[in-house]
């Protein structure tokens, strides 16, 4: 079962057409890969890349998916990720 | 970075100890995220919160919450949260900690709190397991599940979380698990808005002992499972909502209802019954 | 009266209190002979630091804790940081050539023996989880600790029934990497 | 800082010890009472419940000792001074939460009123049973202060010392009555408000940032602080640093417990409260404290009645145990009779503070009575003979 | 009576303390653990719910330790041997069901495994602080009986002695382990069965009628009875006379606690189990027990080759503490050194007991580690000089 | 006089602690009368019955049967009495004691017990107040009415204990007053012969402290109000049986349900996991 | 309101006319008068006699009206009293 | 020195201890001097026996326990029996006339007063309750223990408020009933 407030989130997104980005605190990131697989746009990928604790990192494998929803920050369990919306135009400067 | 816009849980959290004890795919730590957003949500003042935590790996939530936080004592956290509620009426206080500390060796003071309504909110991590000790079995772990001190398999019933605490007369009552988000933010927004003993039911993976020990995989396969199998029924009778072992989930908001809190009977009481004599009750001032 | 102190170290995960009681158990049950080990680990329940202290001797042990190492098995940059200096001059240190760089910090007269353990676990024999018998049958070739048949008679003994085979297949990798290693 | 007159009944009373006790902890700023009923004690927190909501105190009578004992832990840390009430059973369930306020270090007054154990024992008739208990109850290592006072007139006098021992060295602090002392009714005066020490909580006041709940800034105690002041502080039961985060070292352990410890013996002396009387030169001296301590104060009297050289030592503090104290009266008396409401438990401390330089003798008793004079005054005649 | 051969374990093991112990407890003839999962003791009720299955025992994780310690004895007056398994914090719970066991003699057997306290303290890590509580942690007087092994061997051991113990002198019996020797591997051999002496409970087998569950017939122990034989008994925590009827009056409690006290104190000299080694002449004396007194004896190892004249006495049994042996030791040696994993707790009974003959040195530690070796030697030197 | 009938409560007795030690008036001894007769109509081997007692008035029963019995601790009788069940499978456990006793201090051991259906019978003298240490308010003492702690009339909200009790699972639960001989008798036979967590709530005048108190006069005064303001209603939910200050009373027998007892789900699982190595669990032998 | 049992009690002695008695332990007795009160029949009256402690005892001062049905000694709390159905002509010898 | 040791004992319900109490707040609150009570009870929450002990005295008192009673105030038979033993020749007993009989063990040089209190209290006042006050009354004119005033002050201010009339009745009743006693 999909839950009611999941798929609205979804549709909405894909409506408006928002554009969001992730920041990733890297040395806290265990690897879990919560946010790559409950990002309703898929935007997230898990890479290649280790942390100092040897743990493979997420990353903005679809920048151009993300919306900014923060589904990966509500997620992370270890405060490793969030998402923000872009305004308008804005780009990202530090993915 | 003065640009860099902040993680909302950022705020709460003492930074300074992270990362954490948790595991990889751990969903503690995303119940602590909810509740950040939840703090925001419902417009409290951190300096009016109070966490309060037993022991166990979710009692670890006190440790890391840049609030006035108090680690107690296994099993006691509500009545240590029911002392400090008395010291503080304006304040909110939070108890967070986990199944087999609030449900097990905490059971008694639960109940008491809930029938007392206590201006309380409390957040129940129930990962299934006595997680900080190694993965005993506890009064949520479901029928069958192994668990190290029920290598064959649990054989006892469960309790039913919400029905046992809707029993005893709990003003909110609801249930999520890590998989709901955003209801659970939602949920814990509105129990921090709820005076009176409020109660919140997170189911929460526990990848390194519970699902290990049952081959259910990692955290993201338990949230998958989660999702799967979660019906939401707000207003669900609590007698219906009983869990078991990867069986499918009642999630909602079951309970809400009106009573007043232990300090309001109190002194509404009081006031009754000796008038000018008496001084209306306000902790510390 | 031959004593030997091991200390083995890791990340939690590695195997290291398993490998630990392997010895434990050749030297006691296998060889009658006596053997302690004491263990530690960090607060987390996963993925800290996680070390064992064995002692195997001919004759009852009175104080299970290491000074210094007779042989010390390091399998991380963290462990190999945490106990080099336990290091004689006449110990001898086998590590997982492949997580641990060495520095000047081992004594010169310490003997060296590495192997790229995780990888013969994963490619050798298709499972991570046998890195420790790898490891094993490694420090069962470059040392004496204690005989080989007690030892593998240990693994069999400690491994869950069914799995024996691919745990002394890997253990015999070790073993065999560890002869060619002393032969060149 | 003085009591506050509101709630102080100044005047002359004919109550009983739990009552006594009660309005010396009002008297001493005691608003928060957490208790769960249990003879010889209710009468405590009976009166409690019928003074605080004239005074804006709260008692809540919880489901058990337990909750009791952490509950007013809550409370403190809240910001109220507040205390338990208990007896023996009620207060084996308390001991986890001994160590819990010892390791936090929460100013609390735990009250035992003694009946005769163990176990359920005579839940009515009293006993000197729990002195032990009240020193080492607890797992692990850690310091109390407790004090036994022997009338109602000291159940109010020192109910408030037992409340600004607890401010001034925020350790636990038991209130040790027994039966006999908590039900027997005398004289009490209570005086005006303005004659009332009572010892403030020393709230920090350094700011938020700058103050770390379990550094020691100057004195032997660090600052108190409470929920809602803003400083995001932490307690834990685990061994925590300055700033009360869990440290899980040994080196962080022996910092504390040490410190927890020295910041209490180093202070015996202070502590310390004592009757001393016609000690030198005795031929016996007789140490009580308690009910026993009036008994023997009779005993005493008979026995020098009869030409006798007897000294009375009558200890108030019982925890610290004031080594110092035993050896000079060792010095200073032929031999010692230690008299209380139990088979053998100060003697211990006297025998081995005053380290043998004189005989230790003990006059016990199993608990349901006191010990009767005559039994006294034949004991003092057996020692000196 | 000998081991059951169905459930001994006979072989040569390398397991640590907690699976010994709980071996250890299984050959003795346990079938009923009551428990709660406590670091560092958890692995006995593991291994035990592991192996019960198999041999018609019953393993009950309770709801917490007061619980606990109390459902085993509900299983041991049904007729079963019966354990409960804890460490400081769950021990601190089960205080008043200590007090419960000591007045209705229940043959009832405690194990801690002891963690660094106080309160949640350092979970993980080693301590040997609870060694005064077990002896004085519950309200009122009584006595207990209490071993410290100090090998996974003597877990095995000594779990059985400590069972065939709590047979013999019905009272509560404490298996003091410490984190480090419950989680410290070696070598046990787990011998035959009819290698094993088990003491068998010693049922009454006098009719119904004609028997009082608390009367001495003969020797120092009432008869025990179990529910279900037909006898209509009853126990009770109150004081009782010997039918097992309250009877609440001072000469009931006398008698009743006097002889609660007796029947262990006058057989010290039996339940004591130690171990001296080469005390005549020495300088020294190194009192320890536990995982301490493995380090004593390295250390004892490293002075000796120095030169040093370096006895060592250690203790097995904590509780009832030796006296005449610490006597007769203070008369062959020099000085003590009581070496031990608190701020001072056994050195408080040497002292007392060695009525200061000799001076007495604490070597002391304030736990979450070892004391270290050389720390010893250095002390040992600075003790000879 | 071998001719003259005897009282069949007289069998049940320790004759030689007669008179007892309750008030004129108090209820308790009526509830043994009809326990003693439920016992015949049960037909219960009395070298098979244990009783097991915690600490209060009621606590007192256990003194008092002519039957293996134990007077336990303050709160604990129901952990006693699961050790006594597990190692003596074939008898009939029954817990008698108070509301304060089962419900204040010892409502952990309640619930887990009714949770883990342990073979027990529970019967709960409900007074209203702890008799044994002068009438303080218990969880059940109705609000407004006054107690020793509570001089201006009690402000906390109870617990509705057949509420409680069914939510953890009992199997069967039951409501009699003491007006109510018959039925409670009735009840308590079925409760005996019902495996598993069976609760029955007695309520009961406590003349002496609860009444005077109150001003409601002695003992035939409350059980004359039981008479008249209490309804018989089998199968009522048991949400709707909460008591009020002098209300009315909903009595009757609420639930009954089929559950296997803890040591049945242990054999069973046990049997099904391990197969022949399983020696099936028979207590002592 | 009346309780289901105990109408049925009532009337099922009055038609069938069944006779009993009482036996009185009377230094169990506390003078509580259950008995008195909740014999159905009105068999019992609190008399003027006292026991050795000072308690009133109840006495049957109406024995035709008795019929056995032993709900006095299922309502004394002091297990002092209980009702007997006498056989058919069986006299009571000892009242 | 003026010491006055004086056991009153009946029944529960007698209301033995707010008469120690009495006594023991007029000494201590009315006259300025020193009074101790110390009471016993039976483990019955009603009926049983129950005793007070009360001490009088012009200087604190030590030891509150009575070893020979100047006084003894016995309401029931009972009561008479366990403490006719603490009598001295020159000791006062004030009994229940209707309540208690007394024997030849009450020393040749006792006084002895006795007041058919129940019945007093029962049909001069009307409410058995003050019989405690009647007796109070009687003790303080067959007595010298306290001044009566202080004896009153101390009544009216014990009593629940509303009160204080009846009871005052009840006591002077009891006083009269004492005077004639002394007179006769
Ligand atoms: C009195 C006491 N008993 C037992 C323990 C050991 N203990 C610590 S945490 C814990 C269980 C925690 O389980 P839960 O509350 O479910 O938290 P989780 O770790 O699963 O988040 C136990 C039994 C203790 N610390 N104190
Ligand atoms: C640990 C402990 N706490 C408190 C007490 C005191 N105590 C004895 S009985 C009792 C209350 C009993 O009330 P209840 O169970 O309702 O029985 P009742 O007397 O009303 O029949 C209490 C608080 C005790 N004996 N032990
Ligand atoms: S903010 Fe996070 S969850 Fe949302 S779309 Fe972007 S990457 Fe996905
Ligand atoms: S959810 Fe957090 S911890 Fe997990 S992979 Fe993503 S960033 Fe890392
Ligand atoms: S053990 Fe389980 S509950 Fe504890 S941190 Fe790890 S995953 Fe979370
Ligand atoms: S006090 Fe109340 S409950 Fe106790 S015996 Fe008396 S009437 Fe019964
Ligand atoms: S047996 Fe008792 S209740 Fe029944 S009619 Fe006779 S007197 Fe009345
Ligand atoms: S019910 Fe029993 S105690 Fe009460 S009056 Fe009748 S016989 Fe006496
Ligand atoms: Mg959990
Ligand atoms: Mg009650």
């Amino acid at each position: 079962m999909e839950s009611e407030l999941d798929a609205k989130e979804t549709s909405s997104s894909s409506k408006k057409k928002v554009k969001g980005t992730v920041y990733i605190t890297e040395d806290r990131c265990k690897g879990c890969s919560f946010c790559v697989v409950f990002c309703p746009t898929g935007a997230l990928a898990m890479g290649g890349r280790l942390n100092h604790k040897g743990y493979h990192l997420p990353e903005l494998a679809n920048p151009e998916k993300c919306n900014g929803c923060d589904m990966c920050g509500l997620f992370c369990p270890d405060f490793a990720i969030f998402g923000v919306r872009l305004k308008k135009k804005e780009t990202k400067e530090n993915a | 970075m003065s640009g860099t816009p902040q993680n909302p849980v950022e705020k709460l959290l003492r930074t300074e100890r992270m990362p954490h004890i948790w595991c990889p795919g751990c969903g503690i730590g995303t119940s602590v995220n909810c509740f950040a957003r939840a703090l925001e949500q419902a417009n409290i003042d951190y300096k009016n919160l109070h966490v309060v935590s037993g022991i166990g790996c979710s009692g670890r939530v006190a440790g890391y919450v840049n609030v006035d936080s108090f680690h107690t004592t296994h099993g006691r956290a509500i009545p240590f949260a029911t002392g400090l509620a008395m010291a503080r009426p304006e304040a909110k206080v939070v108890v967070y900690s986990g199944d087999g500390d609030l449900f097990a060796i905490g059971g008694n003071h639960l109940i008491h709190a809930a029938r007392r309504n206590i201006d309380m909110t409390v957040i129940c991590v129930n990962n299934f397991t006595y997680g900080m000790t190694g993965g005993q079995v506890t009064p949520t772990t479901p029928y069958s599940a192994k668990a190290s001190t029920m290598p064959y398999g649990n054989f006892e019933d469960t309790f039913n979380l919400p029905n046992l605490v809707d029993a005893c007369g709990a003003v909110f009552v609801a249930r999520w698990t890590i998989y709901h988000v955003r209801q659970l933010t939602r949920s814990m927004t509105k129990a921090l808005n709820t005076p009176g003993f409020s109660f919140i039911e997170v189911l929460s993976p526990c990848p390194t002992l519970y699902q290990r020990r049952n081959k259910l995989g990692d955290g993201v396969m338990m949230v998958q499972y989660f999702k799967e199998r979660s019906t939401i029924e707000n207003g669900a009778n609590t007698a219906d909502v009983a869990l078991g072992f990867q069986g499918d989930i009642v999630v909602g908001e079951f309970v809400e209802r009106e009573r007043p809190t232990f300090i309001q009977n109190y002194n509404t009481r009081m006031e009754q019954v000796l008038g000018d004599a008496f001084v209306p009750y306000e902790g510390v001032k | 009266m031959s004593k030997k102190d091991i200390r083995i170290c890791g990340l939690g995960g590695q195997g290291v209190i398993m490998g630990g009681m392997i010895i434990g158990k050749s030297a006691s049950i296998y060889e009658d002979r006596y053997a302690t080990l004491v263990q530690s680990f960090g607060p987390e329940a996963r993925g800290s630091e996680c070390s064992a202290q064995v002692m195997v001797s001919d004759e009852p042990i009175a104080f299970p804790y290491i000074r210094k190492s007779d042989v010390f098995v390091a399998l991380s940059q963290g462990a190999y940081e945490k106990f080099v200096h336990e290091l004689k001059d006449d110990s001898v240190l086998v590590y997982e050539s492949e997580l641990v760089a060495l520095d000047d910090r081992v004594p010169a007269g310490a003997k060296r023996f590495g192997i790229p353990g995780t990888r013969i676990a994963e490619e050798d024999i298709g499972r991570r989880i046998v890195f420790n018998m790898v490891m094993l049958g490694f420090l069962a070739s470059v040392t004496d600790i204690v005989e080989l048949e007690a030892m593998r008679r240990a693994v069999s003994s400690s491994v869950p029934p069914g799995t024996e085979k691919f745990n002394l297949e890997a253990f015999d990798k070790g073993y065999a990497y560890g002869l060619e290693k002393i032969a060149s | 800082m003085k009591a506050d007159p509101k709630a102080v009944n100044t005047g002359t009373h004919f109550i009983d010890g739990n009552e006594a006790c009660a309005e010396g902890a009002i008297a001493a700023g005691c608003r928060f009472v957490a208790g769960y009923p249990i003879t010889p004690s209710t009468e405590v927190v009976e009166h409690i419940s019928r003074r605080f909501p004239r005074l804006g105190g709260l008692f809540i009578q919880m489901e058990d000792e337990i909750a009791s004992s952490i509950c007013f832990q809550g409370a403190i840390w809240g910001g109220l001074k507040a205390m338990t009430v208990t007896s023996g059973p009620g207060l084996s369930l308390m001991m986890e939460h001994v160590g819990l306020a010892a390791i936090t270090e929460t100013p609390s007054v735990f009250v035992d009123v003694q009946r005769a154990g163990p176990s359920t024992g005579l839940p009515t008739l009293p006993a000197q049973q729990d002195i032990m208990q009240a020193r080492w109850g607890s797992h692990g290592d850690y310091e109390v202060i407790a004090l036994a006072p022997n009338s109602p007139q000291e159940c109010f006098d020192h109910a408030i010392t037992a409340f600004n021992l607890a401010e001034q060295y925020r350790c636990p602090v038991f209130f040790m009555m027994d039966e006999c002392i908590g039900h027997m009714l005398g004289k009490v005066k209570i005086p005006a408000a303005d004659q009332i020490e009572v010892v403030a909580r020393k709230f920090t006041s350094r700011p938020a940032g700058e103050f770390e709940p379990f550094r020691i800034y100057d004195g032997d105690q660090p600052e108190m602080v409470r929920a809602g002041m803003g400083h995001a502080i932490h307690t834990t039961g685990l061994t925590h640093d300055e700033r009360g985060y869990p440290a899980m070292n040994p080196q962080t352990q022996d910092t504390l417990i040490r410190r927890l410890r020295n910041k209490i013996l180093d202070h015996t002396d202070e502590i310390s409260i004592y009757e001393a009387d016609q000690i030198d030169g005795s031929d016996v001296t007789i140490v009580a404290y308690g009910v026993t301590a009036r008994v023997a104060e009779y005993a005493v009297h008979l026995a020098r009645k009869e030409g006798l050289k007897v000294g009375l030592l009558r200890l108030t503090t019982l925890w610290p145990f004031n080594d110092r104290l035993i050896r000079e009266v060792a010095d200073n008396t032929k031999s010692f009779i230690v008299a209380e409401m139990n088979l053998g438990q100060m003697v211990h401390e006297v025998e081995r503070a005053s380290r043998s330089k004189i005989p230790v003798h003990l006059l016990d008793h199993a608990g349901g009575g006191i010990i009767e004079p005559e039994t006294f005054v034949k004991k003092i005649k057996e020692v000196v003979r």
